[in-house]
């Protein structure tokens, strides 16, 4: 027993909402407290956050941090205060401090992605990209991971590239205005599935998502519905659910013996993906049963 | 003598009229020299901008700010400030969507689905209701504007959350078999081919308009604005009026959620973050002054052209997001700079 | 008067001097090359209309403005720039006609603010406390320095406002209308305060539109009129009928009581009314006071400040609760009416502060003007720009507005023309009651008659009227009936045959002219 | 009589201010109270909450908002409003941060480490800079406070992201053989068990306590919100006091960045979105009025502890994020709606 305190990013979005919840679930079922916070992206709400769960003599922390260089202070500050802390969907640039960095691999997601994204829209012609929040680590991860797969094809030419921060509207608005200088491209691939989804709305308004074929990233379940009204070719799905209940796991294991049990401290944890093929699978949020 | 006098005076006066007119022509053309400029060096930059297509689509993101302008212009005339309206459009979206999923009446068991008509009325009931509890802190209770609309802003969006759980509404189109279609009717659709959204945002600009220039409310609008303690004293409802007035913004900003929920087919509780500001500026680019009792339609709507025309623009020509940022910073303050040239010998800054 | 001894040697002789001033704001031309004087230890005042230009004047020669051309000299030597540090550098301090203090701020505060006494790098507020002090004496007025100066009422500001200039010690004193508010007492202390500073050699620039008042102390008299100078004499050689001549060109009284009407029923009843003072206090504003008012009567109420004309006025009209009593308007009690309602039923209020309470700035003339009766030309749910317009210059032409018509500015009236549109908008909608708060202050003589003509014409058409004013002559001017007010209560009631000193005697007001028979009542 | 009626007026004024002396009391005592509630009732709810080491951690989180809080308090009795300390302070941390890794110097082919006296004087002089941009806007341009200070907000913002491309710095601690150790101590380390970051709180505080109310600049600020008109005629110096105000702000964010970065060892160009409403929040619920004129330190103080002992002591006892939201906008207004029974009478909303 003892209370484990769960950091997340902003449960007004269901990734991470399904990362808490999944997280407190599984802390007490293994008979511990739990209460989740929410930083929201900013570095000193995440330390404030920290501080307190120290306050709270929290027996461990899961922390899914805010800046892969900014949270380093405030996992330093747990760390220093005898407190494990095992980051969860995202790394900090600092090895040895945190028990464990149990992250899905970004880079096979996005390579995993971009091979289905060729695959729906085909090997030739113009596309565009919606790129993440560009502060944050995974939003050049995974375009890079994108680059790499799709620069293969030599015929494939990304037209436009916009950074729409994760978020539907603006997905939907800079979609818009892309395709007025691009009419003539095949294909969106989106940093994850909030922008694709604001993507397809705005394609669709056009009376052009039967040409231009959409793919995103994360698995959210407004993704999968998506992908079941044909609409989304597919999705990464980011497997937060297992690796968010693996993390309290291996907090409890730390606080019990003083070892995650895991051979080291990052840990990736593979992409999925859900096409119309496999999205009968899909049983709950960002959980595909084998 | 006396008669000369007046000759004098009235040629005197008739020159000063003619000189502010010409004035405010400039100066009024001065927004509207901003758009031209704006569209201009666009237009030269990318081939694509200066197209049908592309304004009808640019029109279409500016409907959003443009309603809530309209809205904020109310208030601000009124010589407060919404800052609600950011989350209230959430909220609104909000209710809509949930309306949308069908509304399950556990003590009957059966899931009640209104039709479209009946969602768009209570999204504007509920954003009345926010808009009334503003105005009744504001007027009544005397809370400053910017203070109790603070508050409202963290609150609404808190509701927001709490009803959704952080998670969107899909479902938004309904199903013939529930009698609950045409969601897509409000925004996502297009009518002779402009988007709806463009549509309702003329209307509400001519409607407002027409009730700011020729009803009782609107120059009771204008007079409470001016001085509030002269507008009581000749028969103004200044209270009613003040709350009126948020209760409107609060229905532009519903009925803007309604508008952007239906362009993107859904509905998720963190719509329209930081809008307020973006509505504010709309208005203060169009020649409103904060202090109340100055401002036009026509100028708020130039305002959010500029603010939509100039964000679509960098997008379109690929600037990044960063410059971006700086480029709107940069354009909200020249263009009011260019306008408080006007205003600002006379209105106290606030 | 002639008790300053004008025989000194230096007495006299001119120490600033504007030399064909003239300015313009755009097209107004306030100014079109003015002589005028200052005189060493004496007093100049400065007759004129509203919008003569004699605060423009005022301004240029303490450095608030800069001329558009003409010269400013000091000691026979020319001064170019010139600001209101600088001027008061110089010794040229002036007492602002709009009241310039920070409410929230106290006395002392009020007094020293822009000059601050310092000890080391931080304020010496106990000196600065000190002298506030000793400055209160010497205007024998009871105002702690610590009172923050929203707390004071207007006339007390006032005297902070004229102690902020006598602390400068300045050898050019400017006074721009300072005794608008205050009372007869107030006046006298300040006179007496003026001597003083004359008998030191301070010379002072008096301006008033109280001109009786004025020639008691003033040594030159200067007229203004539409930015010229036009009249100029020493007291020795003027009246009151010199300086009404000069000003407005004919000789203007303030009429007499309408008659050869018959008067109506009571239109306005008040009974018992009682208005609780300023929250907290332990006295009521308006205490227990009765007084009917007939269709076609004209009723004035004298009293000094504090008497609680303002308060009784603003209850009846609306503005303000009243904890007892009650109020019939032609018989109905109109008790939970708010002001709209009382405004439609016909009972209409004039506001005391016609910058504050009486007009909307951003506003035009027409605007203003029909502001208060929106719905006479509403048609179903829109206004009508044509009836308006019909409306609106109607109402110019009927109280006679001196405008470019209805589109103007608000701002570009004169203050007389500005007190017109308040009145016209009650009187256009139609009102069977008018109350008017002082109607007069701050107004030109010349406004003021036609002010008063245009009420009686009004009380000769039935209109009930009642009007407050601080000066005993306007209290004999148009009214049939004359109510004295002290403290919250009617202490007298005449008829239009009263004399001035009965009047002042039931104000409980010290005597400023010097019949000895004069009791408190 | 003349006699028996001063001194009657005396006895009034008297009890005047003795009501008003004491209503002031209970007015101060109002957010003096609701600060003891929230501490009573969440050491009620946590064993945790009532101990000194988390009073010290509290007050840490508050020293960010506070010293914002005390450079809005300036702006504010002026009758302005800064928006865009929240991007200042981004900026800052991002310039310090820059400065801290290094200056490369291509011409000569160096890299400069300055020591750390130095990075916090440039980054507080880029702070006044933001400013005085500020204010020479609102004083000189007369741009509306509002206003100009959004525009700001973005191009700082945006220019903080340009500088560092969207990353972090996170190598703020110095080596020693470069000579630039020592940053840990602006607020990540201790003074006698004390947070530093606490510390340059109560001194900035103290500082503008007695500027405010000791120097001739502090009533200078008073006057100029009060009645900016009457102040310029009575020889105050308006506009530079304005631009000062601004300049103050600017430096206060500037510091704010500072003991963040250091507090966080790193810095990024994100910090302190919508800090700007927190610090608003606080001086408004210390019983500052928007209008200006009116404020006092103390109130602010006590207003920054408000929100961060209410935003705390949520977390800790485990208030789900969605709560957090609407409680936060709840007592803003509560705190403000008890406070404006104090002013509402007399000033104006804004
Ligand atoms: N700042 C200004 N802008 C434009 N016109 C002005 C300004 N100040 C004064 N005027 C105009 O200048 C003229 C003279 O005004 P001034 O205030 O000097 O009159 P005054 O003699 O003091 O009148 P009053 O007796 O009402 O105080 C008026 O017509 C007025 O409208
Ligand atoms: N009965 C009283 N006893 C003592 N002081 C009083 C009394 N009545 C009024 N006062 C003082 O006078 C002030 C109210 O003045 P008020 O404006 O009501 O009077 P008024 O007759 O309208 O004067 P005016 O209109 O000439 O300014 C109060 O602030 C109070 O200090
Ligand atoms: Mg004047
Ligand atoms: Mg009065």
């Amino acid at each position: 027993d003892g209370l484990i305190t769960v950091i997340v990013n902003d449960p007004s979005n269901p990734y991470w909402l399904t990362e808490g919840n999944v997280a407190k679930a599984t802390a007490e079922k293994l008979g511990y407290t739990a209460t989740v916070g929410a930083h929201k992206g900013d570095t000193n709400t995440e330390s404030n956050l920290i501080d307190t769960a120290i306050t709270n003599k929290s027996v461990a922390i899961i922390l899914d941090p805010a800046n892969a260089d900014g949270s380093v202070g405030a996992v330093k500050k747990a760390v220093a205060a005898g407190i494990p802390v095992l980051l969860v969907n995202a790394e900090i640039n600092q090895e040895g401090l945190a028990k464990a960095q149990l992250v899905s691999n970004n880079a096979q997601g996005a390579a995993l992605g971009a091979q289905q994204w060729v695959e729906s829209v085909g090997q030739e012609g113009k596309f565009v990209e919606l790129f993440g929040a560009p502060s944050d680590n995974n939003a050049a991860t995974r375009s890079n991971g994108y680059e790499t797969v799709l620069t293969q094809y030599p015929d494939l030419q990304k037209a436009a590239q916009e950074v729409a921060n994760w978020d539907r509207t603006q997905g939907h608005d800079k979609m818009q205005s892309m395709l007025q200088a691009n009419p003539d491209i095949i294909g969106v691939i989106s940093g994850n599935d909030e922008m694709a989804l604001g993507a397809i709305a705005a394609l669709k308004e056009a009376g052009k998502l039967a040409n231009i074929k959409v793919g995103g990233f994360d698995g959210s379940p407004d993704a999968v519905d998506a992908i079941k009204a044909g609409e989304l070719q597919y999705t990464v799905l980011q497997p937060v659910a297992i690796f968010s209940e693996e993390a309290v796991k291996q907090a409890d294991n730390v606080i019990k013996t003083g070892e995650t049990g895991a051979k080291s401290e990052k840990q990736l944890f593979d992409c999925l993906l859900i096409t119309k093929d496999n999205v009968d699978k899909y049983t709950g949020p960002f959980v595909l049963s084998q | 003598m006396s008669v000369t006098n007046l000759a004098e005076k009235k040629s005197v006066a008739t020159a000063q009229k003619r000189k502010t007119n010409l004035v405010h022509l400039l100066l009024e053309g001065r927004a509207f020299f901003a758009l031209i400029l704006i569209i201009a060096v666009f237009s030269f930059l990318s081939p694509y901008y200066f197209t049908v297509s592309n304004f009808l689509i640019m029109a279409s993101h500016v409907a959003i700010f443009g309603i809530l302008a309209i809205g904020m212009l109310l208030v601000i005339l009124n010589g407060g400030i919404d800052l609600s309206v950011g989350s209230t459009l959430g909220l609104a979206g909000c209710i809509a969507g949930f309306l949308m999923q069908g509304v399950t009446l556990e003590s009957f068991g059966v899931i009640l689905y209104p039709p479209v008509w009946a969602v768009v009325v209570l999204t504007c009931v509920v954003g009345a209701l926010v808009g009334a509890v503003n105005g009744v802190l504001i007027a009544y209770l005397r809370v400053p504007a910017f203070v109790a609309s603070l508050g409202v802003l963290y609150v609404a969006r808190g509701i927001a959350l709490l009803m959704t759980n952080g998670l969107t509404y899909n479902k938004l189109a309904g199903r013939p078999e529930l009698g609950n279609e045409g969601f897509d009717w409000l925004g996502f659709n297009r009518l002779a081919g402009v988007p709806i959204g463009v549509i309702v945002l003329a209307v509400l600009a001519i409607l407002c308009g027409l009730v700011l220039s020729r009803t009782a409310f609107g120059r009771w609008l204008y007079a409470s604005g001016g001085n509030e303690r002269a507008a009581e004293l000749s028969g103004v409802p200044v209270k009613r009026v003040k709350v009126t007035v948020y209760v409107l913004s609060g229905i532009c900003a519903a009925i803007a959620g309604l508008v952007l929920s239906s362009q993107l087919t859904s509905a998720g509780p963190t719509a329209g973050i930081t809008y307020e500001l973006t509505a504010i500026a709309a208005v203060v680019i169009g020649g409103a002054a904060l202090t109340g009792g100055r401002g036009t339609i026509r100028g708020t709507m130039l305002g959010a052209f500029v603010i939509g025309f100039l964000s679509d623009g960098l997008v379109i020509i690929g600037v990044s997001a960063y410059w971006q940022t700086v480029f709107t910073g940069a354009v909200i303050v020249l263009a009011v700079l260019l306008n408080s040239i006007q205003y600002g010998g006379r209105a106290k800054t606030s | 008067m002639t008790d300053v001894a004008l025989n000194e040697s230096r007495k006299g002789e001119v120490v600033l001097a504007a030399r064909n001033v003239a300015k313009s704001y755009g097209n107004v031309h306030a100014l079109k090359g003015v002589n005028f004087d200052i005189h060493r230890g004496q007093v100049t005042t400065l007759f004129g209309e509203n919008g003569a230009g004699k605060s423009t004047l005022m301004k240029i020669l303490s450095g608030v403005t800069q001329p558009t051309s003409g010269e400013i000299i000091l000691d026979g030597h020319s001064v170019s720039f010139f600001s209101s540090t600088h001027a008061r550098e110089l010794g040229i301090s002036i007492i602002h006609q709009e009241l310039s203090l920070a409410p929230n701020l106290n006395v002392r505060d009020n007094i020293f603010m822009g000059r601050e006494i310092m000890k080391g790098s931080v304020v010496d507020f106990a000196e600065e406390e000190r002298q506030t002090r000793a400055l209160m004496e010497e205007l024998e007025e009871n105002i702690d320095p610590l009172t923050p100066v929203e707390d004071l009422r207007l006339g007390q500001q006032q005297i902070v406002e004229i102690a902020r200039a006598l602390s400068v010690n300045s050898r050019i004193l400017i006074m721009d209308e300072p005794t608008s508010a205050l009372s007869a007492t107030e006046v006298e202390v300040l006179f007496k305060v003026i001597r003083d500073l004359t008998g030191r050699g301070v010379s002072i620039v008096y301006i008033s539109h109280h001109l009786e008042e004025a020639l008691q102390i003033t040594h030159h008299a200067v007229v203004l009129r539409d930015g010229n100078m036009t009249a100029y004499a020493e007291r020795k050689d003027i009246d009151l009928e010199w300086i009404v001549r000069n000003m407005v060109g004919e000789n203007f009284d303030l009429g007499s009581p309408p008659t050869g009407h018959v008067m109506g029923g009571v239109a306005l009843s008040i009974e018992n009314l009682t208005v609780p003072g300023p929250s907290g206090a332990a006295y009521n504003s308006v205490d227990r006071l009765s007084l009917n008012v007939r269709a076609g009567e004209i009723v004035c109420i004298y009293g000094l400040m504090g008497a609680g004309r303002t308060e009784l006025l603003e209850c009846v009209a609306g503005r303000l609760a009243a904890s007892g009593g009650r109020i019939l308007l032609e018989g109905q009690d109109v008790a939970g009416l708010s002001i709209a309602r009382r405004i439609g039923e016909g009972l209409v209020l004039v506001p005391e502060d016609r910058q504050r309470d009486g007009l909307v700035q951003t506003m035009t003339v027409g605007s203003n003007l029909s502001l208060a009766s929106i719905f006479a030309f509403t048609k179903g749910l829109f206004t009508s720009t044509r009836r308006e317009r019909d409306l609106v210059t109607d109402s110019i032409r009927k109280v006679h507005i001196k405008t470019d018509g209805g589109a103007a500015p608000i701002g570009s009236l004169s203050g007389g023309n500005q007190q017109k549109v308040v009145i016209g908008k009650m009187l256009a909608t139609g009102p069977r009651v008018m109350l008017l708060d002082e109607p007069s202050r701050g107004i030109d003589i010349g406004a003021k008659a036609e002010v008063f003509k245009l009420l009686a014409e009004r009380a000769r058409q039935g209109l009930a009227v009642v009007f407050s004013t601080s000066e005993v002559a306007e209290c004999l001017s148009i009214a049939h009936r004359i109510i004295v007010m002290h403290r919250g209560k009617i202490s007298a009631e005449f008829g239009s045959d009263v004399t001035k000193e009965k009047i002042m005697a039931a104000s409980g007001e010290a005597v400023v002219s010097h019949e000895p028979e004069m009791m408190e009542h």
